[in-house]
């Protein structure tokens, strides 16, 4: 740990305007270089934001960053101005989206589409930037990259968009990559694909990603750091083996025991019960409270605090944990 | 060898959507679902799986007759519904049920819950008022839902309440057959659990059939009897569940088993066996119409269509291979959990199966 | 971030519903939300009052002629001033507001009554019934306007009623090809599909399902149809075939004071300020239902 | 795409079959005998009756129809009854003006509508959008005969910068041409102005919110390349398709700036056809527009396939 | 290069030069004329591009009095059954046909036989023409005619080339030929009609302008807007409202002139089913709805009193008007009596009217002033193709309707108000009226015929099938360097004289 980490996020804190709770609340977590951070959570926990308010691009207002740090390369991401963004985005930060049905411009050529992330950033000139693109499609593995460098988005497949969005993300070799959900639109098929294509980008450039996503199966084979959130707080973080192998959150646990396994078991499955708070009314104590078949009084009124669960880089945010020691107390 | 009470048989049923005509020659035709013969026994779970365009949708549709088919059979309790009057396929529609992919969707935003609920029965002409109130709230309860919600809109309920009224939709008539059309995976994973177990409960205590398309292979694992597996509008493995993820005949399902990530540490990488996306419906191979992207494609692949043979008990396959090829099913990291950590997980399955398993203390 | 002041009870375990107002609340909050919308509806809603209360408002008759005073500016005695033949321009400005209100409200119900059934039935049945429905719509699109509207108005003989007919007929096509659009659009939700399985008949589907959710788009585009229906029968009025003397519409104020822009300008102000606030307050308002029945934005 | 069009005009004949026989009925409903409306203070009862015969006015309505629709296939369209020309002449006459006068205020429209529709969409709830919707709003509520007289008092007779009224064809003297034209042409582009930038901003409200606009913003691109190159490009899609389609607006907006400006037009000339039953003018005309509103339908499908590359390749 | 050829440099020349010598009169019509042959027009305005276009056998003079033009003398027999006129010998049409009695006879041939000339019942008294030499023409008549002169006076009188109405028959309106100052030189429907000066014609120093384009302009406002804007020279038919602001527009001057015709309210006394009323069937009635009408307040009101109160076929300036029956003040209390003599104390009638807005205020204002004698009267507007048809077939009860006015006074009562009149709309019929007013077509005798319309007017008034309401002005207005205007009574203009300063 002799070199300070690519990114350092501190405290970040996101909230809807006119309400009166953070939306993504106190979030801290650093990612090294060339590292993996995968942000995993259900739907609502408020992790597409985070990566939103990194990149800059929340949508504001209604929503606002009100407070924290995330410090890249000696900046600070939340309060650069939008010039100096501009610069750092798609350039020493890029980002995959979700839908690759829709991040694709329908009206303009991909080739042009890549090019024009190049050309933004570069003195490349329009030859140089159109020969820079089909190298990256070449490198995004999609077949016939000369023929593909004049079709419009529509006339890909979903899989292939997601690597044409892949090239562009990665068109200047950035330091970090945010990916939002990048394989959940994909065939489970396509998403293998999709996965090892970025596993073995991220090996040759050794550009850091964080890997939002809320498959644990995805987690399993992409992270090395993992941060479990839900309704817009970090309920635990840590190496990836730690979160699997030494899940300390009731969540993280719930979550785990939900999933269904390959294995068979015809067993009922274990469930979380009852539904994420809504986002404009976020309950004061522990988030996850209400739905916690641990939680008493105390989760429901008091945050609870982070604490180092034996690895020093494993943080749970739980009054209950270690939950076998709750429980031999009680 | 039990002889299975068949409830709903198809038999080389097809639906072709005709594509646009071009300028000049006959207009392409997508072969949606292109000969399938399938036979769903009655009370068991049977689950359709295969990746987006692979016809699964349209073959759940058939078999309801959402859509007409264009050739071939649909046999429900010996009757042929591929062809029978609107009017009578009208009344068959209480014996034959649907649950749709979208929660969010698939409810008309502008009926309350109990109007939904009620609907089936109102139309099917149950009862009085006062006695379809009462089916409605008992069919609440059921799925986990508090009877206060009777007066609300769907707009006011997460995916997974929605999911739970279609459900209650589906079920409310005492249907025979219940074709669920993915219906988790619009559901985020705690979510998912919840239905899942709705779903078997109801299951077993009504004695449905359940046919469940699905894309996602943990979800089969669990809830299926047994699976068929499409590719590109035809079954290309069938067999029983544990039997087929354990012993895949066909190479596209041993793909499909590779390609999903487990989650364990030290599990094996999702495999990309598969190189390429699925073909295009329109322009179909010729041949068995896996062979582009089979690994172990031969001469007689590129060729001649395989059908879809017995390979084992219960097993079917197509694949001009099925008996020589050995191919990889699901095998367990073999990782398993420390002491503590399992000791965590009994923890938590026990206090959250004392809760009951719907937010029934819901305050309303 | 432990503020003792933020220390409140468990919450219980709610339903999304109490957190959620219902939806008609949440339009309406919305709405509540946007001035402008407020702002259209208060103009909307003050010149609904002001034409209804004509009859009892302290005001002279739109008739009553006092050729003493013709074409006088605005005094104590007439607030507005006098029109040409010497009646009270408030009154008239009151009175006509009746009419083209009606104007622009019962051409666009006409429009409606006729334009709705015949979209819904072209977008539901499709095949022949479409494209001969569509066909006619295309035919009265391709007649313009005006030119359909004077040759009714010509033929009915020029009253307001036969205006409002002419007008709302004339707004006939958009209604048809909105419904026909949005029934399309609505046949391919899920919900429909979902109707079908349960067995539900075509009258319930289309009853039930297809205009109770075609509704919004249609209501939007009839607030926006009566500002132009009132703009219509003022353009009628230009062509003398709206509003019928002594009784008075803002159009036909409005026709019969270009006469007099130098010598009595006020005689046009007035009806022009009023269509220009009405027709603002319909487009205003019909804005704010449309972003405040569009679940995207919150 | 060739055979796109084909289809379309294929189905564009029963329409206009469909209009004719509309506007024929309608104006045989008209109460009003043309003869009488167009003989005017002298009316002789004798010179009537010999009128009526003399353009088949007493034959049966269908009969009436079929000769008008056979000769109008051989381009033959009847004269006027008040002039004696054939409307053929007339049409080509006023044809130019019309579309001199479409076309300006189409110009008007588009430098007013779309820049007015991007700003206020981009500026989203701010004061910006607020007066550019009000100043629509204004263009939309603002009748065209009232804006009309009083840009006439202003421009011409106060400031005495462009003529009052009048036409002046353009191939006789370009720039007096566009200089009688400005005035009605902004008046009748106002209204249509309004329409577009509601368009153009609604348009562009979605188009902000798409996930590929957050990818150009992703990519670093600054603010007005993200705007117009990927927002505009996009949004103007639906909008060149509303301009095309605005055309049967302008049509029937002429008919009033027509006739304010004595702009000696196909709107003015219907409006005296129709109060005058010169019925053979009225026939003419209509069938004229229609064709041609049903003509710019078909060129704004095809223009939309043009623009949409997904729908071109279909 | 190619040297110029004299042809092209003379073109040149006339080129640059023209413009020099150019002055174009720019006349703001009310209306676009209809066709433009004299016998087949029907529009009032087109008599104005006539003015200048043709040249009539006769004219008129401010006060009516016919005077030469194309005819020098004439004269007629002892039986009065033979008019003898002498012509000009220095004329030629515009497309250098000369004008002779050939051309006379053959003019008024074609008014009689052309199938569409509006002219048959104008010139039906006429049996034959007789050419003495190319200057003399004889024409006779079956009867009396003392309308005839009148008729050769206006549109009947006017003289188109044999030449050119014998090549395009029924289309020479396209393109006419005529005698007068201007020829035709080209027509954009609905957009301006310009004629130029044309050179030989015999009094051709009179006439100062190059050119003369006349420009329809509908609207009253943009008319005069036009003027003011200097995009015309001068308008006709300003409104009456704006008489005020132009006089105090030092830019401008006004003429004006009462005109020959009238405006009133024509009932429907035996033309149908509608008659079926009080105010059909009962002079009582028609005479309290006439009392109860201030005529004056009307024109105050309505015109600022720029216009003429009547109560007569013809205005009070006008020779024939009768004296003996001016114009009745309002009196509410008679039009009550009036009422209850006939039994009706609150009658309802429908005054039907056109969508001019003028007409309509002059109707409400009438609807304000009878409701005060206990008189409901509803108005209907009716586009006006509709009300005249209506009109035509009876389909009224009181009908809001006026006269351009003609010359004799017979154009403007006899067919209104005799039993088979042609525009007979209100089918009143009274024999004694048909004898006095077929009397007075037949004597020459000017003295004769004012007693005889005086006793008709008289028997009129009384009977009230027209209620005569007021007389419009013809006003002008025109730049200020428009000057040697004169303003006449038939609301023509005439250019002869007229100048305008640069």
């Amino acid at each position: 740990m002799t070199e300070a980490p690519l990114l350092d996020v501190a405290g970040l804190s996101i909230r809807i305007d006119g309400t009166a709770r953070d939306l993504v609340s106190d979030l801290s977590f650093t990612l090294n270089k060339g590292e993996t951070l995968c942000i995993v959570g259900e739907s609502g926990c408020g992790k597409s934001l985070t990566a939103l308010a990194l990149m800059g691009l929340l949508a504001t207002p209604p929503l606002r960053v009100t407070g924290g740090t995330a410090r890249f390369r000696g900046d600070d991401l939340l309060t650069l101005p939008p010039a100096q963004m501009r610069k750092l985005r798609g350039d020493r930060i890029g980002m995959i989206f979700q839908e690759p049905m829709t991040s694709l411009n329908p009206a303009l050529k991909i080739g042009d589409q890549i090019a024009e992330a190049v050309r933004r950033h570069t003195e490349l000139s329009e030859a140089d930037a159109r020969a820079h693109a089909l190298e990256m499609l070449r490198r995004v593995r999609i077949p016939a990259p000369e023929t593909r460098l004049d079709v419009y988005p529509h006339n890909l497949s979903g899989g292939m968009r997601q690597r044409v969005m892949i090239a562009i993300a990665l068109a200047n070799t950035p330091d970090l990559v945010l990916a939002d959900e990048p394989t959940t639109a994909l065939d489970v098929t396509i998403q293998a694909q999709v996965l090892e294509l970025m596993r073995n980008l991220q090996r040759d450039t050794g550009t850091a990603m964080i890997l939002i996503t809320h498959d644990l199966g995805v987690v399993a084979e992409m992270a090395d750091h993992v941060a479990v959130m839900y309704a817009g707080q970090m309920v635990e973080t840590g190496p990836v083996a730690a979160i699997f192998d030494d899940p300390q959150h009731p969540y993280t646990i719930g979550l785990m025991s939900s999933m269904p396994g390959l294995d068979g078991g015809s067993d009922r499955l274990v469930t979380i019960p009852g539904v994420v708070p809504p986002a404009r009314d976020m309950p004061g104590g522990c988030r996850f409270a209400a739905r916690c078949p641990f939680a008493d009084a105390q989760c429901a009124q008091v945050p609870p605090t982070t604490s180092a669960a034996g690895n020093t880089s494993h943080r749970v945010a739980c009054w209950k944990a270690p939950l076998e020691q709750q429980e031999d107390a009680a | 060898m039990i002889r299975h009470d068949i409830i709903l048989e198809t038999q080389a049923l097809q639906k072709r959507f005709a594509g646009r005509k071009p300028f000049f020659g006959e207009a392409k035709v997508v072969r949606a679902v292109d000969g399938i013969n399938l036979k769903v026994r009655r009370g068991e779970t049977l689950a359709i799986v295969g990746e987006s365009g692979c016809g699964k949708s349209t073959l759940a549709r058939l078999l309801v007759r959402l859509m007409p088919p264009s050739d071939g059979t649909v046999v429900y309790e010996g009757r042929n519904i591929a062809n029978i009057a609107p009017e009578e396929m009208r009344h068959l529609r209480r014996d034959l049920q649907f649950i749709f992919q979208d929660p969010f969707s698939s409810l008309n935003p502008r009926m309350t819950i109990g109007a939904l609920i009620e609907e089936p029965l109102r139309v099917h002409k149950f009862g009085t008022k006062q006695d379809r109130r009462v089916k409605v709230a008992e069919m609440l309860a059921r799925v986990g839902l508090p009877a206060s919600v009777i007066d609300r809109y769907p707009h006011e309920f997460s995916g997974g309440q929605r999911q739970r009224i279609g459900i209650a939709r589906a079920l409310i008539t005492g249907p025979k057959v219940v074709i669920g059309d993915e219906p988790v995976s619009a559901l985020d994973v705690s979510i998912q659990a919840q239905v899942i177990n709705i779903l078997q409960d109801l299951k077993d205590d009504l004695g449905l059939t359940l046919v469940i398309i699905a894309h996602d292979l943990a979800v089969v694992r669990h809830m299926a009897d047994r699976v068929a597996v499409m590719y590109l509008g035809e079954i290309v493995e069938q067999g029983p569940v544990a039997d087929l993820f354990a012993n895949p005949k066909h190479p596209y399902t041993a793909a499909l088993i590779a390609a999903i990530p487990v989650a364990e540490i030290g599990a094996r990488h999702a495999a990309t066996k598969l190189e390429g996306d699925p073909p295009n419906p329109i322009d179909l191979p010729t041949g068995c119409r896996f062979h582009p992207r089979c690994q172990h494609a031969t001469q007689i692949c590129q060729t001649n269509r395989p059908a879809l043979d017995g390979t084992g008990p219960d097993r079917w396959a197509a694949c001009h291979h099925a008996n020589t090829l050995s191919l990889q099913g699901y095998i367990g990291s073999g990782h398993s959990r420390s002491p503590t950590t399992q000791a965590r997980f009994d923890l938590y399955r026990a206090a959250s199966a004392v809760l009951p398993p719907q937010d029934q203390k819901t305050t309303t | 971030m432990s503020n003792p002041d933020t220390f409140q009870t468990a919450p219980s375990r709610q339903t999304l519903s109490e957190v959620l107002p219902p939806k008609r609340s949440r339009v309406w909050a919305k709405l509540k939300k946007n001035p402008a919308a407020l702002l259209g509806g208060g103009i909307v809603a003050f010149f609904c009052l002001v034409a209804v209360l004509a009859p009892v408002l302290p005001i002279p008759g739109p008739a009553v002629t006092d050729f003493m005073a013709v074409r006088k500016p605005p005094s104590a005695a007439h607030w507005f001033g006098t029109d040409e033949i010497g009646r009270d321009v408030l009154s008239r400005m009151i009175w006509g507001a009746q009419a083209s209100l009606m104007a622009g409200v019962v051409s666009v119900t006409i429009a409606l009554a006729i334009g709705v059934p015949l979209g819904v039935a072209a977008g539901y049945a499709r095949g022949w019934t479409d494209a001969a429905i569509s066909r006619v719509t295309e035919a009265l699109l391709a007649a313009p306007f005006l030119i359909l509207a004077i040759a009714m108005a010509a033929f009915l003989g020029p009253s307001l009623t036969n205006a409002m007919i002419a007008i709302g007929i004339s707004a006939v096509p958009i209604f048809i090809r909105l419904a026909r659009a949005q029934t399309m659009q609505v046949l391919t939700e899920d919900y429909v599909e979902g109707a079908q399985a349960i067995g539900l008949t075509h009258r319930d589907i289309i009853t039930r399902y297809i205009l109770p959710n075609i509704v919004p788009p249609l209501l939007v585009q009839a607030t926006l149809t009566i500002a132009t229906a009132i703009i219509a029968e003022a353009s009628l009025s230009f062509l003398g075939l709206g509003q019928q003397p002594p009784s008075p519409s803002w159009g036909s104020m409005l026709n019969t004071a270009k006469q007099f822009l130098e010598q009595a300008p006020w005689l046009a102000m007035w009806p022009g300020i009023g269509i220009f606030l009405v027709v603002l307050g319909f487009n205003l308002l019909g804005d704010g239902l449309r972003d405040a029945l569009d679940p995207r934005d919150n | 795409m060739l055979r796109f069009i084909g289809h379309r005009l294929l189905i564009a004949i029963p329409t206009i079959l469909l209009i004719s026989v509309f506007v024929f009925l309608l104006q045989k409903l008209l109460p009003g005998d043309p003869v009488l409306a167009l003989a005017g203070e002298d009316r002789n009862p004798e010179m009537l009756a010999f009128l009526r015969e003399k353009y088949h006015l007493n034959d049966p309505i269908y009969v009436q129809y079929f000769n008008w629709i056979w000769n109008a296939l051989q381009g033959d369209l009847g004269i006027s009854l008040r002039t004696n020309q054939p409307v053929t002449t007339l049409i080509a006459q006023k044809l130019p003006v019309t579309i001199q006068l479409a076309v300006m205020a189409l110009f008007f429209a588009v430098i007013i509508g779309i820049p007015a529709g991007i700003l206020s969409a981009y500026k989203k709830g701010t004061w910006i959008d607020w007066v550019a919707n009000i100043v629509a709003l204004s263009g939309l509520s603002i009748p065209n005969f009232w804006l009309g007289i009083m840009m006439i008092l202003l421009v011409s007779v106060n400031l005495g910068w462009l003529p009052a009224s009048g036409y002046q064809p353009f191939t006789d003297d370009p720039l007096q041409s566009l200089k009688t034209m400005m005035m009605p042409a902004f008046v009748l582009g106002t209204g249509l102005a309004a329409t577009l930038m509601r368009h153009t901003r609604s348009a562009m409200l979605g188009v902000l919110q798409s996930d590929y606009v957050r990818t150009a913003r992703a990519k670093g691109l600054g603010e007005r390349s993200v705007v117009v190159k990927h927002a505009l490009r996009n949004a103007l899609v639906p909008v060149v398709t509303v301009v095309t389609l605005l055309f049967g607006e302008l049509l029937a907006g002429a008919v009033l700036t027509e006739q304010i400006f004595t702009i000696p037009g196909f709107g003015k000339l219907v409006v005296d056809a129709v109060f005058n039953r010169d019925y053979a003018v009225v026939q003419g005309i209509v069938l004229c527009t229609a064709i041609a509103f049903i003509l710019m339908n078909i060129l704004s499908d095809a223009l939309y396939r043009v623009l949409n590359p997904k729908m071109s390749d279909q | 290069m190619k040297k110029p050829t004299v042809l092209t440099l003379s073109a040149m020349l006339m080129l640059t030069a023209a413009p020099l010598f150019a002055a174009d009169l720019k006349i703001g019509l009310a209306e676009d004329p209809d066709i433009l042959d004299p016998d087949q027009s029907r529009t009032f305005v087109g008599r104005i591009v006539y003015a200048s276009l043709c040249d009539k056998l006769v004219d008129i003079t401010p006060d009516l009095e016919i005077i030469p033009m194309l005819a020098t003398e004439w004269s007629w027999s002892e039986d009065n059954l033979t008019l003898t006129m002498k012509l000009r010998d220095d004329v030629t049409f515009q497309d250098g046909t000369p004008f002779d009695a050939e051309a006379v006879a053959y003019n008024i041939n074609r008014s009689q036989t052309l199938e569409e000339s509006r002219r048959k019942s104008e010139v039906a008294s006429i049996t034959g023409t007789n050419v003495v030499d190319p200057t003399t023409i004889e024409i006779s008549v079956a009867q009396p005619d003392a309308t005839l002169m009148a008729q050769f006076a206006d549109r009947a009188g006017m003289m188109v080339s044999p030449t050119a109405a014998e090549a395009a028959g029924v289309d020479f309106g396209n393109a006419p030929v005529c005698a007068g100052p201007y020829s035709f030189t080209e027509r954009v429907q609905q957009d301006r009609i310009v004629l130029t000066k044309f050179a030989e014609y015999y009094n051709a120093d009179a006439y100062s302008f190059d050119t003369v384009t006349f420009l329809p302009i509908v609207d009253t406002t943009v008319r005069l807007a036009n003027l003011r804007a200097g995009d015309v020279d001068m308008i006709e038919r300003l409104a009456a409202t704006d008489v005020a602001s132009v006089s105090a527009d030092d830019g401008l001057t006004m003429e004006q002139a009462t005109s020959l015709g009238y405006q009133g309210l024509t009932v429907n006394v035996a033309n149908g089913d509608k008659a079926q009323n009080p105010f059909g069937q009962d002079k009582l009635v028609r005479q309290a709805l006439s009392l109860s009408i201030d005529r004056e307040a009307v024109n105050q009101v309505v015109f600022e009193g720029a216009f003429a109160a009547g109560n007569q076929p013809w205005p009070p300036t006008s020779p024939w008007y009768n004296k003996d029956l001016p114009i009745p003040a309002r009196d509410i209390e008679a039009a009550k009596a009036k009422l209850a003599e006939a039994g009706v104390e609150s009658p309802t009638v429908e005054i039907q009217v056109s969508t001019d807005p003028v007409a309509q205020q002059v109707t409400q204002v009438i609807q304000a002033m009878a409701a005060e004698a206990g008189i409901t009267v509803n108005v209907v507007a009716k586009e006006f193709a509709t009300q005249l048809s209506q009109q035509t077939a009876g389909d009224y009860e009181i009908s809001q309707i006026g006269w351009s006015g003609r010359v004799d006074p017979d154009g403007n009562i006899h067919q209104f108000v005799t039993c088979e009149g042609g525009i007979n709309d209100a089918k009143y019929c009274n024999l004694e009226v048909d004898q006095l007013l077929n009397d007075a077509r037949a004597t020459n005798d000017t003295a004769a015929r004012k007693a005889l319309y005086d006793q008709a007017t008289a028997i009129l008034d009384e009977d009230l099938p027209l209620i005569y309401v007021y007389h419009q002005n013809w006003i002008w207005a025109m730049d200020a360097g428009v000057t040697g205007f004169a303003a006449y009574p038939d609301g023509m203009i005439r250019l002869a004289g007229v100048s305008k300063a640069e």
